[in-house]
């Protein structure tokens, strides 16, 4: 309970950040100004400015907004397409789940990065090619739980019982098994998301992410690495904001869990 | 009204050995016997013997390696699902674990709907509060989750799912296994009521022959997949012709003869 | 396992490690195109007839002397006699013949088009060559000092990848991919003897990696600093000595002459007033460096200060955009993905925001993509590159080059000044290096500097980066 | 037969694997000789280079040369170097399983006994804050984990160098020293991500109902533990180190980098940047095999910790 | 032999199990009966100390010969005793025993606890003979297995021969029958029987089967909603129970009996969870004799060992 709370606080901060970057920000995250590299931390500039003079709060408001949007896209897209993979490979015929586990190896076992390398030098490195990296190797992780888990839910008695009632095997697939693994996706959402978060940021890293001007955490890290001894602050302050978007998400996934675990639902309200 | 022609079922199991055999299980073993309509058919034998195995191949569930099922005449087994609709809205199913056999994510309106939304009954709503009531739980229940409810009224759930789209035959598997005596005693009572009430075939399976014997009018014995008796039931009770039968019948405690001082040596052969 | 070295091996007075950036692919820069290769060998393991000084004049090396007859066509070289091969091989005028006809035929690299302009070449005795030119060429004898003019020797040439054979200083001890070059003292050298019997070239990939081995005591020099705002780290610690000087590196906003809307004149020029260098060289250089205008670095002789000829003016920029007819043209700025050039677009692309111009960038895999792209394919409007080779002024000249400029009164100039006397080669390159400012072919962002750290106490580091060599044979610890 | 099924799925695997590779790297685009020869190379020149690297044979007879080298061991030369590529990327891959191997092996005396902890005292305040501490170091990124160890042990300490590797055949001593950064920051953040994981296998098998009888029959918590709760709390913990070790595997490349390291990631970031294009498929293939390898490896130790999976 | 005195189990707030008392003598079988839910297995438990962690245990459990009381004993103390002087067989034979460890070495862990430093042979030995004793077919070859492969029957016998390695003092069985098939659970008792008989051991035997219990042992104690409502000789609780709790189980697991509409007795209602007992007597919610009264809770008449809670019993006042 406490980590769902303490999750979804810090999630939602990064959120509210993001969804208040459209909106305002101190200033202009990209405007470059000579004048005012490398100010330190004061009213006008409440977390300072980096080498290009720019307004450190800023970026970091509209970095949530990247940090935010690959997590959504890449795992959105893997959870789109795992989750009907793996339930098609748990209900499907046996070679199907069969070839679905092989991809599935073999994905896992085909580096992203290099995949993310390969687009970025194939397409121009951008925060798109950052994401379909970043999906294109979550897919297993999703596939897998979702097969494991309908595998489990499609010899339960309800799923007899429905096929007893008449229920097409589309229907129980829709009607029972999603649901009843839908738990489970969710966690994995949200693990799948810290995941994600930490992998835009070393694809930014390496220069494989989100392209300037756009700003984005992994990035500043890597334009400000050089000044760790000068300017701490320009490491600290995007690291920190990583490790909690991270923190939040993972924190948020095991809140989920307890939540959504029957066990722990029936006691409260058993009997009524 | 069923026939099972020679039944049987065997299972792959997994290798034992890297290059050996997948050894094959026959679960039920050319099986035949006929229900005959307003019968109370009871099938008793221990864990394994193939019990649940003869359940799922006479609703349809399951095909047999050999051997046919047929209900009223047409042919069940080895069609396809959707060939199966004269038989589901004829023939229901009540399992044995009364929390396993209930989505715990539906409400229980929609749970005892889906054989209506499946076959496409009209008149849901109506219906569901028919069943509701005939099987005794409050109206109010229809909005609630199967996790709120205690053993003995999940399967009053169960029940009236199977009740709903008005079945003639209802198939119950160790329906009160998992249940308490009080509670058992409540939900047979009401399985009685039900037959009675709408003149249901009833094919109950069960370890427990003294539950099958208050219940059923005839009984067929199952011994690792095979049909090893098969008779009136209080004659079976009472005069087991074949050895595991007898074994059954006298293995089971009972108060009145333990009480006369049966000891647990006295149950074992 | 041979992946690995001597590194962090505790330093021993002989040996000196030296940080750089870029690794050599492999040791062969007949057939490998790249810096890192000639930086490593040249004048080190290599060496040619001529050499270029500190102040970047030719001096002679494997030559004595030469003279150049009236024509300026014929030159006669006069060798050292006490030259030799680390195979063995002695040095002499046959392998001057075959090391400058080496390169017209087995050469793979665009630089060997520097000796398109030699006609024949003859070895009248053995410490004597001849090289005729089919037209005069001060370039030519400036590329002689270069890798081009590396001398090899005909048993020498069966691995050049691996296996160098020169007459320099050093010779190869071991390569080791991914790590290190380590070179060792040539026992047969004909010369002073080097104070580091060994020479350790250690690489860097990563910038930072670069300063923090110089920091905790892996290596004792950093050959060129990637990270100016870095520099203050080691210039207040008396534990390093900074130098810092010029290189031949500019720092160049290409614009694609050839294709609208760059192809209007006052458009570049628009561009050129409303990009403020100044400030651009503080962000994304620290500000060092220095700010030229055009295509030349103070060491050659033809250098002028151009940098004032378009001022910060965002005024002036909008203006000429409006007559130009562009008040906000939209352009494509694909960089190569090097910090460098990513930084400098970032600021450029603000500036060029203020005066209503959107430049979208785009970061190109560099070498591969960029090469494709922008050099061969000019799918460009702007681009950013260093363009570090000696003389690079003549790539204005070339209207298939792509910054796709023609002017052919440069390219008249060019030719006239290759084939005249030295002083008018300065007077005609004087010339093209203003025409093309003027044109506003390019916009010159800066030079980049030379900085070296070192620890203190080590000498001999050169000021300016004058050749493709990293030099070692002056190196020395002060006792 | 599952031994051969395996081995079948594995070459079967790494079959479609290389035509994936292969067909990925058709498309990349860039030219291998237009990279080696650089800026104003000549059509004759880049024909030549073409030529000479194979480039300009049709895509399936370059497909069926490489596949023919590597069913007959022969990887292939490197288009940069000339160099065959077997040796180099044996000694980058030495490299590589030295500076995972070291992690993996930091993050499980870490995070084993931790896990374990954490479980145990799970109500207890020292239980969660190791349980907080594994959740925030989780939450690290592993290169920010290796800057600041470098600033802090070999810029400012300078106890320890900041990058750079030495054969452990050439000098174990700066072999050792040169490996601690760089496995502690790999190590560390996947110590983190495996304490969660033993905390939980751990907190499962404390509840299991075997463990309740073993302490029926006498055994101490600790004991009871250590003597039935390990073994099986082990299955799920391997699971996860598996897939650590493939990730790392692949995904040491940015620590690499930080120090200088020359491992199989950077020769493969190197190797794409210059187009060395066999390189790069030798890379990957090696890599996936690896990976597949650790897969089956993790299935043997299924069945080694767990009998139910033994089919014997 | 076990003398328990006002066992109490709370979880926070919560009674789960209030003011438990009996005792069982050496050699005596003293059956706990209840519906589900009526803390049976709670106090089973409590007994040997081995409650999860969220719950505490009051009250007093006296093992003969211990000095110290075993409720909040240390847990050296409460480890030594356990499978020596008191042990326990479970419920679930598919879980209670650890699946990655072979079969015969469980039992001779068993052993080995309380016999540290005895020669690994002579322990096996022990096992394999524990092993014969509760006839486990083909032991030489089942000895060698791991639970997964042997039948839920099988691997019940395995936790008995645990169970009695030591020769306890005091066997407590946690319905070991109720997942087995009644031939087998037929076998399994008489084993029961015969392994406390020959060491004159104390049994505790808890199931939820009436028959079971009449057949097993000489006294019960019947538990509803954490109390015992219900104590004494079998042959007299079961035939002329006082408690209408009693009552309604006993007809309701009488199969044979039914009312004039040929329907089963049962007992009215469902056992209601948890903390949500009522007040004063714990049954009336769902007691037809219910009256105000029973709002208070009803005393202890008789002896512990032989008496009810009841404010109205079965068959007038006593
Ligand atoms: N899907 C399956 N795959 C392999 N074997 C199976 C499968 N289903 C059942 N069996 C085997 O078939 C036999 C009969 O099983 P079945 O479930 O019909 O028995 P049952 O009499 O219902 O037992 P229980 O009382 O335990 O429910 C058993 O040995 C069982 O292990
Ligand atoms: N750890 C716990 N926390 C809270 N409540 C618990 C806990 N364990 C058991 N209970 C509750 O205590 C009550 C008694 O449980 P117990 O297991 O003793 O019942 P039982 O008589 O053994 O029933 P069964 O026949 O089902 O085993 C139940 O209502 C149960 O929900
Ligand atoms: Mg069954
Ligand atoms: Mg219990």
């Amino acid at each position: 309970m406490r980590s769902l709370v303490l999750g979804g606080a810090l999630v939602g901060l990064i959120v509210l950040a993001a969804l208040l970057s459209f909106l305002w920000t101190p200033y202009d995250p990209t405007l470059v100004d000579a004048a005012l590299r490398l100010r330190g931390v004061d009213w006008a500039h409440w977390l300072g400015t980096d080498r290009f003079g720019r307004d450190v709060a800023s970026q970091l408001m509209v970095g949530a907004r990247t940090t935010l949007y690959v997590g959504l896209v890449a795992v959105g897209v893997a959870a789109l397409v795992g989750t009907p993979l793996g339930l098609l490979a748990a209900s499907g015929p046996r070679w199907l789940g069969e070839l679905v586990a092989r991809v599935n190896d073999l994905v896992l076992a085909f580096p992203a990065l290099l995949l993310a390398i390969m687009l970025g030098a194939g397409f121009g490195a951008s925060t798109g090619t950052a994401m379909i990296a970043i999906g294109v190797a979550t897919v297993p992780s999703f596939a897998r739980v979702a097969r494991a888990a309908a595998m489990q839910v499609l010899t339960t008695e309800y799923v007899l019982a429905a096929r007893s009632a008449g229920r097409r095997p589309l229907a129980i697939s829709v009607r029972h098994v999603l649901p009843n693994v839908a738990g489970l996706l969710i966690v994995q959402s949200s693990v799948s998301f810290g995941i994600a978060v930490l992998a835009e940021a070393a694809l930014s890293f390496l220069g494989l992410g989100t392209q300037p001007p756009t700003p984005s955490w992994g990035r500043m890290l890597q334009e400000s690495q050089e000044l760790l001894a000068v300017q701490p602050r320009l490491v600290v302050v995007p690291g920190v904001a990583i490790a909690l978007a991270v923190l939040g998400f993972s924190l948020l996934g095991d809140g989920l869990r307890d939540r959504l675990d029957p066990r722990l639902k029936g006691v409260g309200d058993a009997g009524r | 009204m069923i026939v099972a022609e020679e039944l049987s079922r065997s299972y792959r199991r997994p290798r034992s050995t890297p290059f050996g055999p997948r050894p094959q299980v026959r679960a039920l073993h050319e099986v035949s016997f006929e229900v005959v309509a307003g019968q109370r058919f009871g099938v008793v034998g221990e864990s394994g013997s193939g019990k649940s195995t003869l359940v799922r191949l006479l609703a349809g569930l399951d095909s047999p390696s050999s051997g046919a099922v047929r209900f009223d005449g047409q042919l069940v087994s080895g069609r396809r699902q959707r060939d199966l609709d004269f038989l589901r809205s004829r023939l229901q199913v009540v399992f044995q674990d009364p929390m396993g056999s209930l989505d715990p994510r539906m409400r229980v309106a929609d749970i005892i709907a889906e054989p209506l939304v499946a076959q496409r009954i009209p008149g849901r709503a109506e219906r569901v509060a028919e069943v509701l009531a005939a099987v005794g739980l409050p109206a109010s229940a229809a909005d609630r989750y199967p996790h709120q409810f205690s053993g003995g009224q999940r399967q009053r759930i169960c029940l009236a799912r199977a009740l709903a789209p008005r079945p003639q035959v209802l198939i119950a598997d160790e329906p009160v296994s998992a249940l308490d005596v009080s509670v058992r005693a409540q939900v047979l009572n009401l399985l009685s009521d039900l037959v009675d009430r709408y003149s249901l075939t009833l094919v109950f399976v069960s370890h427990d022959l003294s539950v099958v014997r208050h219940v059923c009018d005839t009984v067929a014995v199952l011994k690792s997949g095979q049909l090893v008796e098969l008779g009136a039931v209080e004659q079976v009770y009472r005069r087991p012709r074949h050895p595991y039968t007898r074994q059954l019948v006298r293995a089971v405690p009972t108060l009145r003869g333990a009480l006369a001082g049966i000891t647990a040596a006295d149950l074992t052969p | 396992c041979s992946a690995g070295s001597t590194a962090y091996s505790s330093p021993s007075a002989a040996t000196i490690t030296i940080g750089f950036s870029a690794e050599p692919a492999n040791l062969d820069f007949t057939s490998t195109d790249g810096a890192a290769i000639p930086q490593a060998l040249l004048y080190n393991v290599y060496q040619g007839l001529v050499r270029l000084d500190a102040q970047g004049k030719v001096v002679p090396l494997l030559a004595k002397s030469w003279t150049l007859s009236e024509d300026r066509r014929t030159y006669d070289f006069q060798l050292r006699d006490d030259a030799t091969f680390t195979n063995g091989a002695h040095f002499t005028a046959e392998d001057v013949k075959f090391s400058i006809n080496r390169v017209k035929t087995a050469w793979t690299v665009s630089t060997k088009a520097s000796m398109d302009v030699v006609d024949h070449v003859d070895a009248v005795a053995p410490d004597h060559a001849r090289v005729v030119l089919s037209k005069p060429s001060n370039n030519w004898l400036f590329a002689m000092a270069g890798r081009v003019g590396a001398m090899f020797t005909p048993t020498g040439t069966a691995d050049l990848r691996t296996t160098p054979i020169g007459t320099g200083p050093y010779q190869l001890d071991r390569f080791n991919r991914g790590d290190s070059l380590v070179l060792k003292a040539n026992p047969r050298y004909w010369g002073p003897k080097p104070t580091f019997g060994t020479v350790v070239l250690k690489y860097f990939a990563d910038p930072t990696a670069l300063n923090n081995a110089l920091l905790s005591n892996g290596i004792d020099v950093i050959s060129s600093v990637q990270t100016p705002d870095s520099l203050s780290r080691f210039e207040t610690d008396d534990r390093f000595t900074v130098v810092q000087g010029t290189t031949t590196g500019e720092v160049v906003l290409s614009f694609n002459n050839a294709r609208a809307p760059l192809s209007d004149k006052r458009v570049r020029q628009a561009l050129t007033y409303a990009i403020d260098r100044r400030a651009l060289l503080a962000t994304a250089w620290a500000g060092k460096g220095l700010l030229i205008g055009s295509m030349v670095p103070p060491s050659d002789p033809w250098y002028e200060d151009l940098s004032n000829r378009y001022p910060y003016d965002p005024d002036r920029a909008r203006e000429l955009l409006a007559q130009a007819g562009q008040p906000h043209p939209v352009l494509r700025l694909r960089v190569p993905n090097l910090p460098y050039a990513v930084d400098s677009a970032q600021v450029i692309r603000s500036d060029l925001a203020k005066v209503g111009v959107t430049a979208n960038i785009e970061e190109l895999d560099f070498p591969a993509v960029w090469l494709k792209e922008v050099f061969s394919g000019h799918d460009y409007d702007m681009s950013i590159v260093a363009h570090v080779e000696p003389h690079d002024l003549a790539t204005f000249g070339n209207p298939n080059y792509y910054w796709g400029y023609r002017n052919p009164r440069v390219g008249a100039l060019l030719a006239q000044a290759d084939a005249g006397t030295p002083e008018q080669q300065v007077s005609g390159l004087r010339q093209v290096a203003s025409t093309i400012s003027e044109d506003a072919a390019a916009d010159w962002l800066f030079l980049l500097p030379n900085l070296v750290v070192a620890k203190a106490g080590i000498t001999g580091l050169a000021r300016d980066q004058v050749s493709d060599s990293f030099d070692l044979s002056n190196l020395g610890r002060a006792s | 037969m599952i031994v051969l099924r395996r081995a079948v799925i594995l070459l079967v695997t790494t079959a479609v694997a290389s035509l994936v590779v292969f067909a990925l790297l058709a498309v990349l685009p860039g030219d291998p000789a237009q990279v080696a020869l650089g800026v104003n190379a000549t059509p004759e020149l880049l024909a030549k280079a073409r030529h000479e690297f194979g480039t300009d044979r049709p895509l399936p007879v370059q497909y069926a040369d490489w596949l023919g080298g590597l069913l007959s061991g022969d990887l292939g030369r490197s288009y940069v170097t000339g160099e065959p590529i077997a040796p180099r990327l044996l000694d980058r891959f030495e490299v590589t399983l030295w500076l995972v191997g070291t992690a993996m092996v930091i993050a499980a005396l870490v995070a084993v006994p931790l896990g374990a902890f954490a479980a145990v005292r799970h109500r207890r305040t020292s239980g969660v804050l190791v349980s907080a501490a594994s959740q925030l170091g989780a939450a690290v990124p592993g290169f920010l984990a290796g800057i600041l160890l470098v600033e802090v042990f070999a810029v400012h300490l300078r106890l320890l160098p900041s990058g750079g590797w030495t054969p452990p055949n050439a000098d174990f001593g700066a072999f050792l020293r040169g490996l601690v950064l760089p496995a502690l920051s790999l190590g560390l953040v996947q110590a983190a991500v495996l304490t969660r994981y033993v905390r939980s296998a751990v907190l499962d098998v404390l509840r299991a109902d075997y463990l309740r009888t073993a302490r029926a029959k006498g055994l101490g918590p600790v004991r009871a533990l250590v003597r039935h709760g390990l073994r099986n709390a082990a299955v799920p913990v391997v699971t996860v180190l598996g897939l650590q070790l493939a990730t790392l595997l692949v995904g040491a490349v940015i620590i690499e980098r930080v120090f200088v390291v020359p491992g199989l990631g950077s020769l493969l970031l190197d190797a794409v940047g210059t187009r060395d294009l066999v390189v790069v498929q030798d890379v990957v293939m090696l890599l996936v095999v690896a990976v597949l390898l650790v897969n089956f490896l993790v299935d043997v130790l299924y069945a080694v910790l767990d009998p139910k999976l033994r089919r014997a | 032999m076990l003398a328990v005195d006002r066992l109490g189990v709370r979880a926070g707030e919560l009674d789960l199990v209030t003011e438990v008392s009996f005792t069982v003598s050496a050699g005596e079988r003293v059956g706990l009966i209840g519906e589900s839910g009526s803390g049976k297995s709670l106090t089973a438990t409590a007994l040997l100390g081995l409650l999860p962690e969220e719950l505490t245990a009051s009250g007093s459990v006296r093992v003969a010969g211990v000095e110290h009381e075993l409720v909040g004993a240390p847990e050296r103390l409460l480890t030594k005793l356990r499978g020596s002087r008191l042990a326990m067989v479970f419920q679930e034979p598919m879980t209670a025993l650890n699946p990655a460890m072979r079969v015969i070495d469980q039992v001779a862990e068993a052993r080995e606890v309380h016999h540290p430093g005895r020669d690994r042979v002579l322990v096996e030995a022990d096992a394999l003979r524990l092993l014969e004793q509760v006839r486990l077919p083909e032991v030489a070859t089942l000895a060698r297995a791991y639970p997964h492969q042997l039948s839920g029957g099988q691997r019940q016998r395995v936790l008995l021969a645990m169970a009695l390695a030591n020769d306890p003092d005091v066997l407590v069985c946690d319905e070991p029958t109720t997942a087995l098939d009644v031939t087998v659970q037929a076998q399994l008792l008489e084993l029961i029987l015969a392994g406390v008989a020959e060491r004159g051991a104390a049994l505790l035997f808890i199931t939820h089967d009436l028959a079971v219990v009449a057949t097993v042992c000489e006294r019960v104690l019947v538990m509803y909603g954490g109390r015992v409502v219900e104590a004494g000789p079998v042959r007299e609780v079961l035939t002329e129970p006082r408690h209408h709790y009693t009552r309604g189980l006993l007809d309701a697991s009488d199969l044979e009996s039914t009312d004039e509409h040929g329907r089963l007795h049962a007992i009215p209602g469902t056992v209601p969870a948890a903390g949500e007992f009522p007040s004063g007597c714990v049954f009336r919610t769902r007691c037809g004799r219910a009256d105000e009264q029973c709002a208070d809770l009803p005393p202890w008449t008789g002896v512990p060992d032989h008496g009810h809670a009841c404010w109205h019993p079965v068959g007038g006042d006593s």
